[in-house]
């Protein structure tokens, strides 16, 4: 007993020399760290580092190749999700892992539904709980939902919802902020200095580096597999610079930095008057296009800021074509276009990067190629229909070079790219067709810091080019390093616009919830 | 039923409606069979449809649990020919190829033995057949497709081709008993009926069977034992295949080598009709009833009105289409 | 006016020799001067149970029906007799069942024992045979085959069969699984097969390799065997009158529905025979070869 | 083929082995049934075997399009059926039964009437099961199936249950001639290969078809025109099992309304056995070829060996299995 209080942190779980192979790929290659009760370690690095790598394995999906794991002083060799979940290790992962066609409270009691007393499932109670435990991290939606019709968004935190409702001693979240926006990210980052309270431990992944800056206790920085660091929270949080120079192995360059000359915005491209769009009765709570008004101007980048379910992406797909337009004109070159399908608004000149890349972007079991050019078939192909695959290979390893893409070879399977890396050969995807409008829907979710100033840049290029783009942000300081104008959205309004110049965090926060002040 | 039923277990009108369009293709179906000629609706007419039904309907809901996880069985109508040997030998003491009517004779272990030997039997082939799936991750329609051969050459060479025929009255009773007026088969896929519906929407193997077929990388991560759930849908179609050859033995008093030719896909459109979704998470057990029962009195009414064979099939086939894309519409406008 | 209505049943209207058989049934039942409600077992036993428990229902005069499985089909053969409507079998003879009104067939084994015979007498210094079988498991395959060897068997010394395997009935079957014979085992005397489908898909797979002395015994006397045997690209094809058994059968039914009419014979068996090119006008479809 | 070279065009060698699963089982089926019975490799049984294996195959290079779209054609038999009859009434001039086996006295067209009215025929059927698919939203499998029964129920219409027998000389030279030793069937077969795989490969629509059978929503986001190309491939699908009907009747020298029966899950195996996802966007039709090539080499070997139906069956299905297992054995071994 004595000997216990003489150590009050006991170290909870140690991961001592890990190494993990794929095919050809080295993702992890002697890794140690550990983690105590009542800490939020945060595990930063570029994308393609190692990290999900890593917190697959401590969480019974994947063995590592080599090395060992201490869990609460035992060997902890964990064969399957089930036995992580048994021991109290709760895990987040960055491919969201809900059941698309099983509505939201059953995801939130999968394996564990409450029972009457003949053993029978009690709907009622698991609605009524699962109502309480959405409403923790500020979710309204209605339980019964099929999770199939909720945003990115919304998925991330009934899957953030359902690891909080698991009794648990450690808590392992993959990149949960990254489709989130601030007010979700704060809910959320109090919910964690809570369970540190309680004496959880977290460890939490992320490429928002202000947030891990301000809630972790410590860091372990990874870098092309290999331990870069280990950085301790001195008196204040951890500087942003210690923590980039450690990720990319050299002093920090400034980020997010707009360039100071831009080329004056031209004409107006794209036009928006009074968009509607139709609500769908599958997701009753889904906020429509109630009357949008838009402009986009030749070589600008229109950034759109709004909290989650503000009609951003709804407004995106409207223009794309992918969604059905009950009122409202569109305008593209001042004549009036109607597109019926992404088909029709591609040959027009518009491309869009959606913001769900597993499910509408990536083809996953296809090859880096194909991924890549499957929106200009047309371009890469001869007159009788056969494609030109030295062209298309160049193009390709022009992107690769330019936007600095780590991948094997133009046939791997982009299944097997990191995300940021997925990221950025959907962007390639669009660049290649060179389209007049370019909208991107979260275009740097989940992608490092790093890529996220390459990706920044390459957008400004794409402005200078005299191409119009849109960028729907969640992150703030994303939109407000970027773009030479500010629309806010809320509840499938525009509320308020602004040059970037005059923007600030704050202004665009209270438009972004303009409607407290609205209503008397 | 469940097609009924929203997701709080409570009745809900647009969801009835939407979820109602087999059925009410069901009832329009019934009601022109009847206007073209009315003993269609004779009792006992109706119970033959019920009895009709009941063989396929049972596969049908063990089919139900398999294509809720995507997955799907081939192997069903051999391996209902393959039980239902099993169970002849049972009954009658024997593998000779018996082709007396009369059960004198012979000294068999009786109706329980020989449905107990039917439904292990078939649950034990499905559980190998999931294993297969599971372990050696062979997709289950190669395996199933390698089942519907393998079952059908042990069924001939059990029976040496020829049927076994002749039970005693308490197996046979199982085939044509009646309880009132209700057939016997029909109560017993009634029960089964029921009891499935139970499985599926209110035990927590139940919800488990829908989210590995709605996901099942994301079902292991949430921590459920999906390839032993898989093995386990498997396991059940196997049983009701061998519950149904038991039936459909004591009904033809007769089990034979050919039984169940082409049933796989009479099992699997009921299941389709009733608007389970092949690839898997979406679907229900009510659905499945009123689909076995659509192909029922699609088949028993044209008979009825004495339509051609020929015509009955391509009556048969459209109708099925068209019930299925009648669903769609109806789902498609109520959304909007 | 009443008009009587009598169901006529036959196991696979995929299969010309039924089809043959349902419209001979039909046309008697027209010269009788009775409806006729058809029904096609769509080679499933549950479906043509199911077609005899509806006619049931519509409360049917006479049931005449060759049935898929003589066993399976037994229950609701009986179930008609129970209900008191008078049943007519034809070609295969259900046992087990007491009361039903007459048997109209000829027997699939002695049709078997017909054909090896025919080959037999056409190699009586022996021969190597291949043999064709039906469809695994289906009545008449096992019948017909029962048949062949009941013949063959004792004779194992002189008539071998050197390759035996099934094609189920099917032409394109038999055209392949003959190939691989020939392929196999070189050219034989003799193909026995236990249907015409089989005999014509057997005889292109030996035209194809310029096998034309090959002696090709089919099953069932089908017009485009009929023709075939003309032509002497088969040897003979077994007669077993599935017309006459149709429209006797039909008489009987007719007969004693009207007005209670016992048939004179509760068992009235043709003896198949085998056609072949010296007797193809005993066969009863020559009209339809021109 | 296709299962040997990487995306470049190139060798590579764990590619190779990786894909080679079904190859290596059949060069090893291939190898035991010669040392069972040496005169296997006779050229005559091998021609035999790809004369046998083009009616099948033919119609799986259709169906590799189709699943590779995660759908699926049950109706391929009964398509087959309907098709041979079509193109037996045009090359003897009327529906008229005729049996006669001679050509003399009939007034048809030829046989490159006949040959265009399958395929026309095939690919219109097809493209009405495509467009019902797409636009009436009614599943692959549901519209197929219905076919499956439609196309029969027309066959036997058609031809009132009979054959219609009896082709020139000019048309049965598709099924039984030779070009040199090599059967006419497999040379058309060969070249239908060769064509798919080019098209498949190095085309655009090629491209197309993976892309919407590996993630439909993200084609349609960038641009595909989804529904068309789902059309598209039925209409494939349906011009080969109608070119595989001429060759098939010009095999037989007959059309058959019973033609093509089962084919479906013959040609679905062949397709799925080499390799092809039933969930769309994997495979090949190097994969196809090897997998019809497996099925072939496994049936003849067995019969060529006078091995006894029943037990053909028991064989039939396990081997089809191991092939699938081993396959799945030897990716996930190159895998680590
Ligand atoms: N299943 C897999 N097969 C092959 N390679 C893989 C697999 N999973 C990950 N990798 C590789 O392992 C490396 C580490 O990937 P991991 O997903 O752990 O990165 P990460 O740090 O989480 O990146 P991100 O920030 O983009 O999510 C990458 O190079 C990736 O390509
Ligand atoms: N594919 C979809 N199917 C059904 N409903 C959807 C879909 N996408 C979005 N919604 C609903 O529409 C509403 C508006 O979401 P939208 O994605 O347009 O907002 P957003 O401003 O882009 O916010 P987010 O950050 O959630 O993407 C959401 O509440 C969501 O429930
Ligand atoms: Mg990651
Ligand atoms: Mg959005």
């Amino acid at each position: 007993m004595p000997a216990e209080a003489a150590s009050p942190k006991p170290v909870l779980l140690a991961v001592e020399g890990i190494t993990k192979h794929f095919s050809g790929v080295t993702a992890l290659s002697d890794v140690s760290l550990d983690i105590r009760p009542g800490e939020i370690l945060g595990l930063l690095g570029e994308n393609g580092a190692g990290k999900s790598t890593l917190l697959k394995i401590l969480s019974g999906v994947m063995p590592p190749s080599s090395g060992h794991i201490i869990f609460d002083g035992a060997d902890y060799q964990p064969s399957s999700p089930q036995d992580a979940k048994r021991l109290g290790i709760v895990t987040i992962y960055q491919e969201l892992s809900l059941i698309p066609t099983l509505t939201v409270a059953e995801n939130i009691f999968i394996g564990r539904a409450p029972v009457g007393p003949l053993g029978l499932v009690s709907w009622r109670r698991m609605e009524a709980a699962s109502r309480d435990i959405i409403a923790r991290v500020g979710l309204s939606i209605d339980p019964m939902t099929p999770v199939s019709a909720l945003s990115v968004a919304e998925q991330q935190l009934v899957e953030i919802a359902r690891a909080l409702s698991l009794k648990s001693r450690l808590i392992i979240m993959d990149e949960p902020t990254s489709a989130l926006t601030e007010t979700e990210v704060q809910r959320l980052l109090s919910i964690m200095d809570r369970l540190r309270k309680d004496k959880v431990a977290i460890m939490f992944v992320t490429h928002r580096l202000e947030e891990a800056s301000a809630i972790c206790d410590r860091m372990t920085v990874l870098r092309d597999g290999r331990l870069a660091g280990h950085l301790n929270r001195e008196g204040g949080p951890i500087a942003l610079p210690r923590i980039i120079e450690k990720m990319v192995g050299r002093a920090a360059s400034e980020l997010y930095a707009r360039p100071a000359q831009r080329a004056v915005a031209g004409d107006v491209v794209l036009s928006v008057r009074g968009l509607r769009t139709v609500r769908d009765p599958e997701a009753p709570h889904a906020i429509v296009l109630d009357g949008v008004d838009i402009d986009l101007k030749a070589g600008e980048i229109l950034g759109v800021a709004g909290l989650v379910g503000s009609g951003r992406t709804e407004l995106a797909r409207a223009i794309f074509g992918a969604d059905r337009i009950a009122a409202g004109t569109i305008t593209l070159d001042g004549k009036p276009i109607a597109p019926a399908s992404p088909a029709d608004a591609i040959a027009l000149g518009i491309g869009l990067v959606p913001e769900d890349r597993k499910h509408q972007a990536i083809f996953a079991a296809l090859g880096i190629l194909p991924n890549f050019s499957v929106a200009s078939l047309g371009s890469f192909s001869n007159g009788f229909g056969f494609m030109a695959e030295r062209r298309e290979r160049d193009a390709l390893a022009g992107f690769r070079k330019m936007l600095s893409i780590r991948m094997a070879s133009a046939e791997q399977a982009i299944e097997g790219l990191s995300g940021g890396n997925q990221q950025k050969v959907i962007l390639a995807r669009w660049l290649a067709r060179d389209p007049k409008v370019l909208i991107v829907d979260e275009p740097t979710r989940g992608v490092d810091v790093g890529a996220k100033t390459e990706v920044h840049q390459i957008l400004v290029q794409l402005a200078a080019r005299g191409i119009a783009v849109m960028m729907i942000s969640s992150e703030l300081p994303e939109v407000l390093a970027v773009s030479d104008r500010i629309v806010t959205m809320r509840r499938g309004r525009i509320t308020g616009q602004m040059p970037g110049v005059e923007a600030n965090e704050e202004r665009l926060m209270e438009l972004m919830a303009l409607d407290r002040k609205e209503t008397p | 039923m469940s097609v009924a039923e929203d997701q709080r277990g409570g009745i809900n009108f647009a969801r009835l409606l939407m979820s109602f369009g087999p059925l009410l293709f069901l009832v329009a179906l019934i009601v022109v069979f009847t206007v073209l000629k009315p003993s269609f609706m004779d009792p006992i007419n109706l119970f033959n449809i019920t009895r009709q039904i009941s063989i396929t309907g049972l596969i049908a809901l063990g089919m139900t649990f398999v294509i809720l996880t995507a997955g799907i069985d081939l192997s069903v109508g051999s391996l209902l020919a393959f039980c239902g040997m099993v169970a002849a030998v049972v009954a009658k003491g024997g593998t000779a190829n018996t082709l007396s009517l009369s059960t004198s004779g012979t000294q068999g272990y009786g109706w329980f033995a020989a449905l107990l030997a039917a439904v292990v039997v078939g649950a034990a082939a499905g559980g190998v057949q999931g294993l297969v799936i599971t372990r050696l991750k062979v997709p289950p329609f190669v395996v199933t497709l390698g089942g519907l051969t393998v079952f059908r050459g042990l069924t001939l060479t059990i029976s040496n081709g020829g049927p076994i025929s002749g039970f005693d009255a308490s197996m046979r009773w199982f085939g044509t008993g009646l309880i009132g007026p209700v057939p016997v088969p029909a109560l017993i896929f009634a029960a089964a009926a029921i009891l499935c519906h139970i499985v599926l929407r209110y035990t927590r193997y139940g919800r488990a069977v829908y989210a590995v077929g709605g996901n099942a990388e994301a079902a292991r991560l949430s921590g459920l034992r999906v390839d032993r759930i898989l093995v386990s849908v498997y396991v059940i179609v196997g049983f009701f295949a061998g519950l149904a050859a038991f039936v459909l033995s004591a009904r033809l008093n007769s089990s034979e080598a050919v039984a169940g030719i082409g049933y796989e896909l009479t099992v699997i459109s009921a299941v389709v009709i009733g608007g389970t979704s092949l690839f898997g998470g979406i679907g229900s057990v009510g659905g499945t009833v009123v689909g076995a029962a659509l192909i029922g009195v699609l088949q028993n009414g044209l008979q009825f009105n004495n339509v051609s064979s020929y015509t009955q099939s391509i009556v048969i086939g459209l109708i099925l289409i068209l019930a299925v894309a009648f669903d769609r519409w109806l789902k498609s406008r109520v959304r909007r | 006016q009443d008009k009587l209505t009598i169901l006529g049943s036959v196991p696979n209207l995929g299969f010309p020799f039924f089809v043959h058989m349902l419209n001979e049934i039909k046309a008697e039942a027209a010269a009788q001067g009775v409806n006729l409600t058809e029904s096609d077992g769509q080679n499933s036993a549950t479906k043509q149970t199911a077609d005899i428990e509806a006619a049931l229902v519509q409360k049917v005069n006479a049931i005449v029906i060759s049935p898929l499985d003589v066993n399976a089909l037994a229950p609701a053969i009986e179930e008609a007799v129970k209900a008191g409507v008078p049943v007519v079998t034809i070609d295969r003879r259900v046992d087990g069942v007491e009361g039903i009104l007459a048997h109209v067939g000829a027997d699939n084994v002695k049709g078997g024992e017909a054909e090896a015979n025919a080959m037999v007498a056409a190699f009586p210094n022996g021969a190597k045979i291949f043999h064709l079988q039906g469809q695994p498991g289906a009545g008449p395959a096992i019948d017909r085959n029962k048949g062949v060897h009941n013949v063959l068997d004792p004779l194992k010394d002189k008539y071998q069969i050197v390759f035996e395997q099934t094609a189920n009935f099917a032409r394109a079957e038999a055209l392949s699984v003959t190939e691989a014979g020939l392929a196999a085992n070189g050219k034989p005397d003799a193909i026995v097969c236990a249907n015409d489908d089989m005999a014509l898909g057997a005889m292109e797979a030996c035209a194809a390799r310029n096998f034309t002395d090959v002696k090709i015994y089919g099953f069932d006397a089908l017009p485009e065997a009929l023709v075939a045997v003309r032509d002497g690209k088969l040897a003979g094809t077994v007669e077993q009158f599935p017309g006459e058994q149709s429209r006797t059968a039909v008489r009987i039914a007719v007969a004693f529905a009207k007005d209670k009419t016992e048939p004179k014979e509760k068992l009235v068996l043709l003896t198949p025979i085998v056609i072949g090119k010296d007797n193809l006008d005993k066969a009863e479809r020559i009209g339809e070869t021109k």
